[in-house]
This record gives C-alpha cells, structure tokens and sequence, in this order.
C-alpha cells in the first residue's frame, strides 16, 4: 500500500543485510498515520540535513517530575500527525528479561495509545515508548500502574533509571546480586526517580565484575562493580587441559575452537601486574598483586573464578562531556559488601546527595561538583578515610592546603614578636 | 475501574517502580541463578553457559535496531512462545537473547531466525554479537526524536552494521570492537569510552533570535551554559539578549539545549567526528577515553559513505596489525598515535590537539616517539 | 683561633664523613670578618628556624639588568659584616672545564672583593660568587671582563644563562656539539641575557642525547636535547661479548665488573617498544619501532651506539611550580639539524620569542602562555605545522575549535531561511 | 688601565659573554673530542673512556659540597696542577672532576684524594657519585643566602650524605638515585624531577603589614601572584592593603616572593615535605614528576634527624625490593602506590590527594587496586 509521503532516500535503508528500521515502520505506517508522518519528516531531514523537531516544554503526568521527554515537530503544517511526538520512559525490568506476556500487553497498549514505535531500549536503560500526543499521556501511564505493574523511569535533575548488567542470572563471574541491588535502589529512591530534587541527572549502574558488562565506570554518578577480596580459585587440571589444548581460550570468543593456549604468553605476559607464574604444570597466582583485572578469568574460565570472599568496589563521578569534560568514575569505597538491606551503602548514598544538593550549582553533575571542591572535601562529606587506592599517584604539585589543627600556633604569625626577630 | 480524565487522582497508582525481574526469568535461569560455572561460544552469537548443576543454557543473540515497532517486538515474542518458554532478554548493547535449556531446541531456533527478512530484503535478526567482533552499534535518538542532533543515528548506525556485518556475525577481530554513536556532544550513550565513536558535530556557532529570547529562555541560564564563557549579555536596542563570541565558540551546543532562540544546526555546518580508541572493560588496562581519528566528515544521507569506508579501513587495520586480546586503543598505544596515523592514512590536524582544560596532560613531555 | 660568634649547633654540621661546608667557611672565616658574621647570622637561623635575609632591592651593574642578586642581612645591628651580602652571578664556561690558572685568578679576585665563598655551580649553571657589598659590585665586573675575560649571567625577565652536558668532550653518545651550542647561542643572544626584555625568566639547556644529563628537559624553557634519525649501530661481535661475560654490563654502573648480561631480560625485556630480538647470536633492532630511549645503548655501550644522522628534538615550557604548577617541556620540533650557525633554529627561537612578548603577562613563562593559549596557537606563531609526535594522545574532548575557513559560508546561518524551514 | 670608580663608561667591557671552553679542555679532551667509543666505571668514582684514537681519560669524580670557599678551589686547584696537567672540571650535579690521560696517574691521584680531611674531621673529597648509587644532591641557598627560603639547604644535605655516605661510595643500588633539595616552592633546581626531593613547605599564611605594604610592595602583582586568588585588595582605615583568604592559601610564598610586607616565614609553621619517584632521563621510560611522599616534617636543625632516617628508609626499602634498572618512580609504578606506602609505612593522608587545577587526572578511574 502507497505511503503518504514518498521516500526515495530512507528507502535507500531498506537495502543492506542488517536490519532495516525504515522496513520496520513502513509496517506500522500501514497502520499508523503517525508513523507516516514520522516517514516523512525522517525523509525531509534526509534531503535537508537537519533535524525538524523543537524542544520539549513541560509536559509529564501529574505529579510527576521526569519520565516523559516532550517533543514537537517544528513543520506540523506538512505533518500534522506528529505535531505532538512524547516520549515515555518506562522503567525496565533490571537485566531486561521479559515474559512474552508483558512485552505483548505493551504492544497492545501502546499501538493504542501511542506510535507503536519503541526503543529497546534507552542508553540508561529505559523502555522507550517513543511518540505520542499530549492527551494520551495520562491514560497510558493509569493503564501502565494499573495493568502493567509498570511504572515510569528517570528524566530530568531527577534519580535516572538504573540498570545492571545480567549478572548472576546467566554470567559464573558475578560478584553481585546486579538485579537484586538494582531493584532494591530503584524502590528505595522511587520519590528521588521521579520528583527533581537534585542540581542535575543522577545515575547509578552495577555490574557484576570488573568487565562492567552495563559500562558502569563510563556512564553512571555512581557505579557499583563486583570485585572480590580473596584469591582466584584456581582449577589446575582445567589449566593444564587449556595447556593441552582440551578446551577452547576465552570462552572461543576466537572461534578457534579447543586448541591449545600459550598461557606464558597469552595469560602471564598480558597480567597487568605479572603477577602469575606458570611453569607448564601449575599456575601460581600471587593474589597480594593481583588487581582483579579479570584478564586471565576471561582467558580460561573453565579454571579460574574470582575469589569467594565478594562485594563491590563503588566509584563516583562519570559522566558525559557537558559541562566540564567527560569524565570516568573513582574509586571512592575500594570494597563494600553488598548484601541486603544494603544500609551501609545507602548511607553512604545519603550523605554523598545531602553534600551535593547542598553545595552544588544547577546543572553541576557530582563529578563536577568533586572536581570543583576536591576529593578531599567529598571524603570529609560522606567520612571516609583518604585511601591510596582511590588514586591512580599522590599529587606532584606542591600547592598542599596543610590543615590548621596540625599547625602549632594555627595561621596566626606574632606580627610584632616576627619584626622583633626579623628587622624590616 | 477505567481511567478517568476528569479525575486524575481516583485510585491513581504511583511509586511502584518496575515488576520485579525475576518473574520473567526462564525456569532454568532462576533455577541455576549464582550457581553459573563456566561458559563458551558455540559459533557466533550461540553461547551456551553450564550450571554446577550441570544444567545447560544456550542463548542465540541477534542483532536488533533497537528501534522496534510493535510488529517485530511481537514477531520476536512468537520466536520466544514457540522456542524459549515465552521468555527473552535484551543485552546491554540492544541485541536480543533468546534462550534455551536443551541443545536440540538450538538448530530450529537458529533456523527460524535465519529465514525471517523485512519486506525491503534485509534481516530480521542477525545472528551474532559475540565474542572478537563487531556487536551492536550502540546510538541514540538524531533525527527520528531528538532536538539537538547534528546527525541522523539510526541511518549512519544501518550503513555502518550492513559494511560491518560479517564481523558482527564474526569472531575474526583480535578483541571486541565496541562502537556507538551519539548524536550531538551530549553523548548520550558511553561513546565517550569506545573503540569507535561516531559523534554529532555542529561548527557553527548559534544565531541568536533576540525577539524571542527572553520570551522563550531563562537568559541567565544560557549564559551559564557555555563552557568556554562565550556568551555575554547584551541589549538590541531595547531587547535584552546575549552576544555570542564567536572566537570562543567550540560548537557544542549546550546554549542551544537551554535556550531554543541559540539555534545552530545547519547543513553545511554539522557533520561526524570519528573517535578511536576508548575502552570501559578494567581488563588488562584501566578505562580509556576515545580520541579523537577524524575531526570531521560532512553529512552524507542516505548512506555516508565517507564514514562508512572510514571506519572499515580502520577495523580492517586493526584487524591485520593488532594482536589477540589487544583492544583498538591498546594496540594503538602500544605502535604509537603517530604511527596509527600513518597506517590508517589519516591527517594529523591542528584539531587533533586537545585545547580545552587538561590540554598539557596530552603533550609529549618525552623524546621518545617513532620516525 | 677563635671565631666572633659561637656556633654550638652549626658545629655539629662539622661531623661526619661528608664534606663540611661549615668546616670550609671556618677556614675563610679566619681571613674574612664577613664570612665570620656568616657564620653568626646562620646559627641565629639554626637557633630560630628562620631565615635572616631580606629582599634584594635593586643591585647591579651599569646596563645591565641581571647578573646581581641583591641581599641584606635583617639584623645588621648583630650581624654588620653581611649588612650587605649581594651574589654576582658569573657565566661558566660551557659544561664547566677550567684551567687553574683561570680558577686561580677568580679566586684572587673574590677574595679580595667578596666573602671568599662561591657556589661552584648555581643551579642555572653559572659560577655563584656568593656575597659582597654594593661598593663591590662594579670593581669586580670591571676585573671580571677586563682581567678575567669573563661576563656576568642572567637573572631577572632576562635570558638566563644556558647550560649543557659535557657531551662531546667526554662522552661517547653525544648527538650534539653542546658546548659549541650553547656557546654560541650564549653570544649570540648577549642582549637578552643582559638586559630585561622578556615577560619573565628564559631558559636554553642542552644534552647531547635522551639522557639528558643536564636535566633540560625539567629545567629549560627551551629543551635542544640530541638525538638520532637512521639506525643504531651495533657491533654484534661486542653483543655476544656482552652475553659471554667478557664485559661489564652498563659500563660496570652495578659494580658487577664483567659478568655474562642476560641480554633477553635486560635488555630486550626493558625496551619500551619491544623492538629488539635476540637469538643468542644476533641481535635486531626493529629501527623503525625504536624510540631512541637509550637503555639498550646505556646497558652495552661498546656494542651499540647512536646512528649518525644526527640532531636534536627541540622541546619547550618546561618550569618549577610557580604559577600554574610545574611543567615539563613538550615536543615542538621533532627533528632538526644543529649545525653551524645554526640559523634555522635562531630563526624559530625568535618567532618564538616575539610571540612571548607579545602575548605573555608580567611573570608569565612560556610553558604558561602555550598553556593558556593552546599548543596551536603556539605553533601558527612558529610556523609550524601540527605533528602526532608532539602529542602522546590526541584530544578526547569534543570541545573542537573548527576553523571558519573549512564550514561553507563561514560562521554565518542564515537566520531567515532557517526559520523557513522550521518554524519556531 | 685600573677600574675607575669616577668613570664607569672609561674603557668599559659588555657583552663579551663567557670564556670560550676548549681552552680548558685537557688536551686528551681536545684532541679526542667527539671520538669517545665506550666508558666504564672502574670503580665507584672512577671512570674510563676510550677514544676510537685508542686514548684513554681516567676520571676521578669526588664530591663537593658546592659552596666552596676559594681556600677549597685553590686545593682543588693545587691536585688538578699536580696531577692533571692543571685542568679539572665540574659535573652538573655539583661534583667535580679530575682527569688524567694515563693509567699510571690515577692511583697517585687517588690516595691525594683520600688523604685530605678538613680540621673538623670529614673527607673533603669523597669518590663516588657513579652509576647506581646515589650522587651528589643538587641544592639551593637555603638560610645561607635567600630571603624566601622554609628551610635551610646546605646543613640538610650534609646530613643526608652523612647518612648515605657509603651508597655515594658505592654502587649497589638497583639504578641511580638522585636526590635534589630546594628551600621553597620556587624549586630552584630540577627537584619536581628527582628520585628522592627535599621540599621546603610553609604552613601559615602570610601576614600582612598593613602600613609597609603600599610603600614596599607594587600591590597589584602581589594580588596577580597568588596562584588560587586568595589575595584580594582592602582597606584598613585609610590605608590601601590586601587581605588574604587564608583558606585558600597553600602557602606557596609567592606573594611574598613580590612582596616584603606578606611575610609568611615562621618556626612552627615550616618544615620539609618529601617527594619520590621522579626522573629526568628519556631512558626506558618518560621523564616523570616526583609525588608527595611525606607532606611534613618539622625543621630539625642543626642534624635533621627525622628527614634524615626517612630518606634512609626509604632508599633501603627500594634497594631491596626493585628490579636492576628500575628507577625508584619506575619501582613503585610497578609495585603500587597502595604497596609503598604500606613497604614504606608511611601515613597516606589527605595532602597526598591532589586538589590542585589537574587533580581530576591524579584519580583511579578503574577497578584495579592491590589489597
Ligand atoms: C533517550 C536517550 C538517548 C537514547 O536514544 O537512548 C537520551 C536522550 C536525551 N538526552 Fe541523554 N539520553 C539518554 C541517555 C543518556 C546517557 C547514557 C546513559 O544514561 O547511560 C548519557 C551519558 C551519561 C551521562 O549521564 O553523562 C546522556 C547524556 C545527556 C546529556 C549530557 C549530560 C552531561 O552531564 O554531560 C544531556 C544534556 C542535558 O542533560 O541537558 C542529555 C539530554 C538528553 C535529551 C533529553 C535532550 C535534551 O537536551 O533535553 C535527549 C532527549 C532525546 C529525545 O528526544 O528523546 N543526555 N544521556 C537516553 C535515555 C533513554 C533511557 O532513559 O534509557
Ligand atoms: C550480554 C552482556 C551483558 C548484559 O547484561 O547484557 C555481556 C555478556 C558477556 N560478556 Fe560482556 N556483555 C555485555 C556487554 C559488555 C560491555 C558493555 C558495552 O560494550 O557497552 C563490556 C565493556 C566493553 C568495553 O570494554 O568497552 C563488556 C566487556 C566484557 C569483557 C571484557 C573484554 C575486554 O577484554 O576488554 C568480557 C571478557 C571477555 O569477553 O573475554 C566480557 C564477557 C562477557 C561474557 C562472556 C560473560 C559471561 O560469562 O557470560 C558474556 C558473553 C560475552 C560475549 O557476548 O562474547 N564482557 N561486555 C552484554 C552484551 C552486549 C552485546 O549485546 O553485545
Ligand atoms: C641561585 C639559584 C639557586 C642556587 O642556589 O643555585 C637561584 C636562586 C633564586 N631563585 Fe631560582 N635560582 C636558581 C636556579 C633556579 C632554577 C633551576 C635552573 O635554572 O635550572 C629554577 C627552576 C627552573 C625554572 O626556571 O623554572 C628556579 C626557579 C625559580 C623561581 C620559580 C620560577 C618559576 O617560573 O616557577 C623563582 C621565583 C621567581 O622567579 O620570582 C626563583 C627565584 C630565585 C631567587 C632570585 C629568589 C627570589 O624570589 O627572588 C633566588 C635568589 C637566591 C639568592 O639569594 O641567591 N627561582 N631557579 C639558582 C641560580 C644560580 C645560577 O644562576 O646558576
Ligand atoms: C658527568 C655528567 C654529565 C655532566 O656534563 O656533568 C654525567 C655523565 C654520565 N652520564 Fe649522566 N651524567 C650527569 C648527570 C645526569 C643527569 C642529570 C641529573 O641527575 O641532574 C641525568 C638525569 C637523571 C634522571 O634521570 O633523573 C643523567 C642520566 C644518565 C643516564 C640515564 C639513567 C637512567 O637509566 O635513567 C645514563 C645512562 C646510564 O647511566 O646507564 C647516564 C650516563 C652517563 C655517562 C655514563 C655518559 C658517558 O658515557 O660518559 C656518564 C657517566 C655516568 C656516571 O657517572 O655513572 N646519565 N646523568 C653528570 C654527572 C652528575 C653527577 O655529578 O652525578
Ligand atoms: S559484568 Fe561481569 S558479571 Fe556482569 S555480565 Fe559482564 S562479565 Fe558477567
Ligand atoms: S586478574 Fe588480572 S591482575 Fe589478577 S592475576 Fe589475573 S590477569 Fe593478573
Ligand atoms: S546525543 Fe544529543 S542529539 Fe542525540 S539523543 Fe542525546 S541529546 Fe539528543
Ligand atoms: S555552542 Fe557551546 S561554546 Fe558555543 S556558545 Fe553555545 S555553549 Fe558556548
Ligand atoms: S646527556 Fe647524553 S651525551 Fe650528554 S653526557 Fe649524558 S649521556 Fe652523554
Ligand atoms: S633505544 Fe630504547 S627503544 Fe630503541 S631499541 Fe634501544 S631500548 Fe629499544
Ligand atoms: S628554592 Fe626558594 S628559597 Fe631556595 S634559593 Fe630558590 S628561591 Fe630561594
Ligand atoms: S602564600 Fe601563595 S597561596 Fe598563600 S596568599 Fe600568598 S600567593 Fe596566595
């Protein structure tokens, strides 16, 4: 069936091997006069090279501060059917594992309420229902709480959506409940997810080791990663069948198959801190070096597991470039235990918030905000002791902000006593 | 008890937060959760993980534009009810999982997912994503949903996988190769930390509607925006409004995202700066941020060529002179930026050298370097 | 014979093996009543644990505006020998071989005008003639050059004086005549040194190769350091030597006198770029991977030594702390020739400096104003075109200032047509 | 033509610059110039080098502290005329050089050396400062000579080289370790590049003397000298002075520095700060800054007892456990700074962690640390 607008160029994206999104919505246009609509302001953009969609205004459902992005585009004139196009954001299952049962009643509803059209899903995480007018945004979220059991995520200076990697749920190397950990904080700080009451957007990601499989470290305020305490376990037959050949390196992530591995080389040489000895029978790990980098783990992990004595190393402070420069989060607690109701930690995150509703500016990320002040002051904050571990090498400038209390006679010189002894 | 527009408040539900995860795991993940022993990749994009209970989980992971309509997200649920005991995951990087708990469910499960194609000829879902390839592109909004986007994602994301898509359904690499795509310099998405990053730029700086300005922004605002304090107040006869220093302008757009009177999209201005390099894994060696390979490449819809060809060149470089498990920026750190210039045939412009705040911590404060 | 003041704490500095300069003074001390009260004004310090001397005030010579470091002692009514006690600071001859003759007559000189103290050398390099009154200053520059052939060096917003390796003179790695260098840029840039034109001090050091043994690389504005374009030269007879025991490894720096070298592990292993093999017999340098570190040279100089296209990487902006933190110097010329006389590389020392002048604030040093106004503003001014070997990594910010030139239609959007085709 | 107090323009000299050096070079220097084929160090402080000629220099390097009175230059003098041909050079680290052509002289040469003691007690000329061990320690004027100074120079260094006497006589460290000192923040000398360096801190603000300061002081760069723009203008009554923020001073001095009237130099207040793991040379790795190890120790003159055994410590505990070749930077970037600090017992405190404009870069952005 011809489509409102013509699109020679986006039809351009219909050919190729990997999936076509435009093939993907000519099916909804079908059926969806949005979706035509969207087709054609695609295909203008296309031939003009520049977007045709105005910012947001303040729309969202009552009492809510954040989970819907507004949108208008800027040629309703030409088409009308997306002169409104709201965003949603509905809060993802952690790990994203879905029943058939749920993604459906999510179609349902929102083919509709709404475009039909979705992200699965948003960078932070989110179900993204993607495009709807005004009035409708109402009725889906009473239709999202009251028969989805769904609820919307993060937008705004608000709490963001958290998210985790899969973790134990199908991964042997997790160090964390992610979904667990994940779930906890997202209900526990629901009023900060959807009411703004921060400078700017606050996230919090967790991934279950150091791989960081949900990019914690790049992408999140705060970012909880599994690490462990203890020492690698350590299978030595299934090291020396590597050795022989008998399974397959890096979990075939090669696609070499089961041939055999040159551990000297591809294990020992590529430890970060060398701290592994094989000598064609035994592997010898010196734990006390070991900086849990996970490169050996992920080699043969049919014989090494991280240790047992588990929990997370938190980090702070990642974020995007705007404003002051991207940056990646630090290691601000080198180890918690992590384990139900997570009090120590969420203490932590409440004096870690009280410091930077108190003292940051609009729009200042807590990265900015601990570069601006320093992490001395974040420390004294949230009463942490300064450790070597949350620096990569102590400072080499030697402007020291020495503290009074250690000063005999604090900052005050004896003026009249100093010109006594020292002659002008 | 329907919904009623008039009453927003009758038994209205808040604060609920998402269902609870674990009731849309399949019954051999929650039966085998924390107890994972080991894992392997079959062939591309086909894991199976092995339980202490010996249970057996094989996940084939496809492709998916992460923009999905109705349609194929209950395409995708058909596949999950007829193989996967109605339950399937999406991956961090937007791909999808589908699982299974018994080796003779793979075959007809892989078969199935091979033969089904768009109307337009192209997969529905690629099978692959594992292991030394290329995954999915990780990207955001452009010109389908957002405000600010010097570019289109999903386009370039299309032309980039359908080059990219025998590494994406391949293990050939010397190590992941994670790319992704942001829009404009908000980066939304960890471009910032990727092997390749495909970003959004403008090069013009805003106009200024001073009419509208103050009608429409909080001008204070606007001028706090600016990173490189190029914005200044000023008055238009009456009008308050602000003055852009244009010598002071790097185009990024966070003026534009307060205020819509700053506009500075524009055809001949926006364009792709590409990026190399970045890692978030801390294996082997810490996070890395993505450098910047080509400042910039005019926008070339449908298909941007330029870009496209670009980043083959550079993954097939990679390819042939990087050594197993050595990421893209641990290869180029190891053969030196000047070097990676050289093979990659790349001009080292002024632009390549960082300007803004730690600028002095990129310099060569060494003698060595290569010839 | 019994000294003016006692000095029971001082006294304890003439203990112990280590040469005492207490021990030295005293000797002088009998002759000079200004090196006895010295020696008071310095136990009064031990005592207090401060300093007592002031400001310098502005000292000097005729026409010049350095070269005299002006002093006073707080407590004349104790200490009157050293009311007064100004350096003057005396050019060295370059990597500071002397003829006693010439030493002899200095001394004579200083100590019939001065305290009889030097310090042999000053940090910068010159000949310290430490403290003498004002009365002095002009009879001692007027026997420095008429007598001495010798002149003062720079202090002040002055070029200050250059300084450089022995190189050549005694060492077999040199790349760089560095006397001859620094000889000549010394006369060539007399003006500079003598008279105050510069926003602050400027600093010309010079070694003969990566070693840097005159630390010009953390010292020097302006770092020529030598340094090679073709192949190392290797005497593969010597190597073998080397791994036979014949000789000492690292010149015998380990005192392990000659004794087999592991070349593999100490040589091979510790290249930065992996870029050397050996077989047992042979060794090959991969050239072109080769960073000119020097290590594999330093550990067996008589089998390898430096290629023969010969040169220097010019570096620039290295400083001490004050202001904007310390800095060392970067890579601005990778690769040029220093021959006599050396035109190409004067002609960018002024580029160079007319930039500063123009551009730098008061106190402000070069490292700083490249900092300030970017390393690409630096090289328009030097006219040089941007090379990866002046950066170890390319930004990663995306803060780019693009150039007007290359965007069609410059900086301009054509606000009319904008709204045109999207209506506000 | 004697110099003529009346007429100082009479026949006056300028800008004659230096003496040319080859005119003190000893002949086997001129003559070889430029033709050294390889050295060795015979033993600690005595040094070979063959020419492609076949010539040989012998060279004796003792250590001097480098404030010398013209009675100690004249003995160095009197050695050099009677055994090298009345030449003699000084290094750049402050150690001087004496050199003959021939094997036969050095032994001579050598017990000269060893014979002379000043009255006090103490060798005047140690041989040493070769090869992997520690040299001379590069200083500045301290309490000697300058007015900025927190710390005295030339006692501190005695005492140090007391104490590690016999590793400036020996060589059985892993690598060379060069010591520097500086007074105070001005770092005069390349001490932000030293293995071990001796920092004079100050820890009270500067005070300011309100009547003096507008006629002594140009008071517009002392606001412009302080680095963290603690110094703002004020008034006291009808006098124009400055007020300093003294909780963003770091007490650099460099107001003081620009003007007498901002004294800041006090007993209680000043001490030595310590810093490790900086080097100068290209060799292996990048030159690399020194980091805060101890942020204060008291002034204890006149032996510096606590400075003293700190430095010893932590020369042995690098002797000990780096690897030959490995500077003292090289070791602990291998090691860990968590691994020294607890080797070392050393407190790591708040000071360690940078605050100033590059702290961001100083931070662990990654998961790997050793317990
Ligand atoms: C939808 C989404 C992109 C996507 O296609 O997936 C998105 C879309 C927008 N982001 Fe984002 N951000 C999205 C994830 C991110 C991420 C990634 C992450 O969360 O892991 C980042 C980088 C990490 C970080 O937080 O720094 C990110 C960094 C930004 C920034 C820069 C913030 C900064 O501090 O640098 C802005 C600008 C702002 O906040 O004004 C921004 C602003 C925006 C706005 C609201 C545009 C604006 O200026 O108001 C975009 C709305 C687009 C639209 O019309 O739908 N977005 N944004 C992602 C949210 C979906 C979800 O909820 O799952
Ligand atoms: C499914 C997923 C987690 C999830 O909750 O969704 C996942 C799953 C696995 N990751 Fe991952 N990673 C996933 C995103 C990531 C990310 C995040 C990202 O790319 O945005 C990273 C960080 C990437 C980076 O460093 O830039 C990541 C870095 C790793 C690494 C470290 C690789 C390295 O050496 O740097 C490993 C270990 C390995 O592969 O050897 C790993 C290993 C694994 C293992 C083998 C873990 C396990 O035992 O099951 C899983 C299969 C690997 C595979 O696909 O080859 N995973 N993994 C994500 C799949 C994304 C996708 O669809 O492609
Ligand atoms: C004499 C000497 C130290 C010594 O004992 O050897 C010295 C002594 C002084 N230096 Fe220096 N500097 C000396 C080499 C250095 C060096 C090392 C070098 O040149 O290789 C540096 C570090 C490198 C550099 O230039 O950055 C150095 C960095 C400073 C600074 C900080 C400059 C900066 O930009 O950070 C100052 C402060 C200033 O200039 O106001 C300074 C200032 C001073 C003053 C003039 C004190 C002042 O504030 O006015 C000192 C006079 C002391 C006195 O009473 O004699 N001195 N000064 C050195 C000169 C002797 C000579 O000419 O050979
Ligand atoms: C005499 C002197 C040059 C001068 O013109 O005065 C000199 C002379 C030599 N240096 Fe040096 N260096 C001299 C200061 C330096 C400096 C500057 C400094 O310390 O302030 C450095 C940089 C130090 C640093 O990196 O912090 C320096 C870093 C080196 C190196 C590199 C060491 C390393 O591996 O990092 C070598 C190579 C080696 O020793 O293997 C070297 C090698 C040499 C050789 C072997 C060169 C040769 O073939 O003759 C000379 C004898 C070495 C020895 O004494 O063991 N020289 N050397 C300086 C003696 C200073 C002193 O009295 O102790
Ligand atoms: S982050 Fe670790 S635990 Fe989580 S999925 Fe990746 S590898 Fe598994
Ligand atoms: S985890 Fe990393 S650091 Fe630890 S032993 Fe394995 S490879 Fe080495
Ligand atoms: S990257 Fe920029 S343009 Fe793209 S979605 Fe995010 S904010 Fe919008
Ligand atoms: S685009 Fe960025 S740099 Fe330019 S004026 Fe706007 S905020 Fe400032
Ligand atoms: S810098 Fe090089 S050339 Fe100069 S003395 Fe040192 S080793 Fe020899
Ligand atoms: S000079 Fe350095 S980089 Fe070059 S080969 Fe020798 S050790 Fe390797
Ligand atoms: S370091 Fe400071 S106190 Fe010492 S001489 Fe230099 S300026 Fe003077
Ligand atoms: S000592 Fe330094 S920081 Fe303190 S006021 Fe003076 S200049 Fe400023």
């Amino acid at each position: 069936m011809a489509l409102k607008h013509k699109t020679p160029l986006l039809d351009e994206l219909e050919k190729g091997r990997w999936p076509s999104f435009i093939s993907d919505i000519k099916q909804m246009a079908e059926k969806k006069p949005m979706c035509e609509d969207l087709l054609g302001v695609m295909e203008r953009s296309y031939e003009d090279k520049e977007g045709h969609w105005k910012h947001g205004g303040i729309v969202g459902v009552l009492g809510y501060g954040g989970g819907v992005i507004g949108r208008y585009c800027d040629r309703p004139d030409l088409f009308p059917n997306v002169a409104h196009f709201h965003t949603l954001r509905v809060n993802q299952p952690a790990s994203k594992f879905y029943s058939t049962e749920q993604l459906r009643n999510v179609c349902e509803l929102w083919e509709r309420r709404g475009s039909g059209l979705t992200n699965m899903h948003g960078s932070t995480g989110d179900v993204i229902l993607l495009g709807t007018t005004t009035d409708e945004l109402e009725p889906v979220f009473y239709e999202l709480t009251h028969n989805l059991n769904m609820d919307l995520g993060g937008s705004g200076s608000n709490l963001r959506t958290p998210s985790c990697c899969m973790g134990r749920a199908r991964c042997e190397w997790s160090c964390l409940d992610t979904q667990a950990i994940t779930y906890d904080l997202t209900n526990t700080f629901q009023d900060e997810l959807h009411r703004p009451m921060f400078p700017y957007k606050f996230k919090f990601k967790t991934s279950g080791c150091p791989n960081d499989c949900v990019a914690a470290i790049a992408r999140a305020d705060c970012s909880i990663i599994g690490t462990w305490r203890d020492n690698i376990r350590i299978d030595q037959e299934a090291v020396r069948a590597y050795a022989a050949g008998e399974f397959a390196p890096n979990g075939n992530a090669h696609g070499t198959g089961a041939t055999a591995l040159d551990i000297q080389k591809e294990v020992c040489d590529l430890c970060p801190t060398r701290c592994i000895d094989w000598d064609g029978k035994n592997l010898k790990i010196w734990d006390e070096n070991c900086t849990r980098c996970m490169h050996c783990i992920n080699v043969m992990p049919r014989a090494l597991r991280p240790g047992e004595d588990v929990g997370a190393t938190i980090l702070c402070g990642a974020k995007a470039p705007i404003l002051e420069g991207a940056q990646l989060s630090s290691v601000i607690i080198p180890f918690i235990k992590m384990e139900e109701p997570y009090d120590e930690f969420k203490e932590f995150v409440e004096k870690m918030w009280d410091w930077w509703m108190d003292l940051g500016k609009n729009r200042e990320r807590l990265g900015e905000l601990i570069q601006r002040l320093g992490l001395r002051e974040f420390l004294k904050a949230v009463e942490l002791e300064p450790d070597p571990r949350m620096i990569n090498t102590p400072r080499y400038n030697p402007y020291i902000f020495y503290d009074r209390e250690d000063v005999p006679g604090g900052w005050e010189i004896d003026a009249v006593a100093f010109r006594k002894k020292h002659h002008a | 008890m329907a919904f009623d527009p008039n009453d927003l408040m009758k038994d209205r539900i808040t604060d609920i937060g998402p269902p609870h995860y674990e009731q849309f795991f399949p019954p051999v993940i929650k039966e085998n959760y924390g107890k994972w022993k080991y894992h392997e990749i079959l062939e591309p994009g086909v894991l199976v993980h092995v339980s202490e209970t010996g249970a057996e989980v094989y996940t084939v992971r496809v492709g998916g534009c992460r923009l999905m309509s109705v349609e194929i997200i209950r395409e995708i649920c058909d596949i999950a009810d007829k193989h996967c005991e109605g339950f399937v995951r999406w991956t961090t990087r937007n791909n999808v999982e589908f699982m299974v708990d018994n080796k003779a469910k793979l075959q007809p499960l892989i078969d199935d997912l091979k033969g089904r194609k768009f109307a337009g000829g192209s997969n529905k879902f690629p099978i692959g994503g594992t292991g030394a390839g290329v995954t999915n592109i990780v990207h955001t909004q452009g010109w389908l949903h957002c405000h600010t986007p010097a570019i289109d994602a999903s386009g370039i994301v299309k032309s980039v996988l359908d080059e990219l898509y025998d590494d994406f359904c391949g293990m050939r690499l010397p190590a992941q190769v994670r790319i992704s795509l942001a829009c404009c310099l908000n980066m939304c998405g960890a471009v910032h930390c990727s092997d390749i990053a495909i970003l959004g730029v403008h090069r013009k700086p805003p106009f200024v509607e001073h009419e509208r300005i103050s009608k429409v922004c909080e001008v204070p605002l606007a001028i706090a925006a600016c990173p490189t304090a190029a914005i200044k107040p000023s008055k238009e006869g009456e009008l308050k409004t602000v003055a852009v220093n244009n010598d002071r302008c790097m185009f990024c757009g966070n003026c534009y995202t307060m205020c819509p009177a700053m506009p500075l999209a524009n055809a001949d201005g926006d364009g792709i700066a590409l990026w190399v390099g970045g890692k978030v894994s801390n294996s082997r060696c810490a996070p890395k941020f993505s450098k910047l390979a080509v400042p910039y490449i005019p926008n070339e819809p449908p298909r941007w060529p330029t870009t496209v060809k670009t980043i083959k060149k550079i993954v097939d470089l990679y390819a042939s002179d990087a050594n197993r498990y050595e990421r893209i920026g641990e290869w180029i750190e190891r053969i030196g930026w000047e070097k990676f210039f050289e093979k990659a045939e790349l001009e080292f412009r002024h632009e390549h050298i960082d300007d803004y705040r730690l600028a002095m911590t990129t310099w060569r404060t060494t003698t060595q370097f290569k010839w």
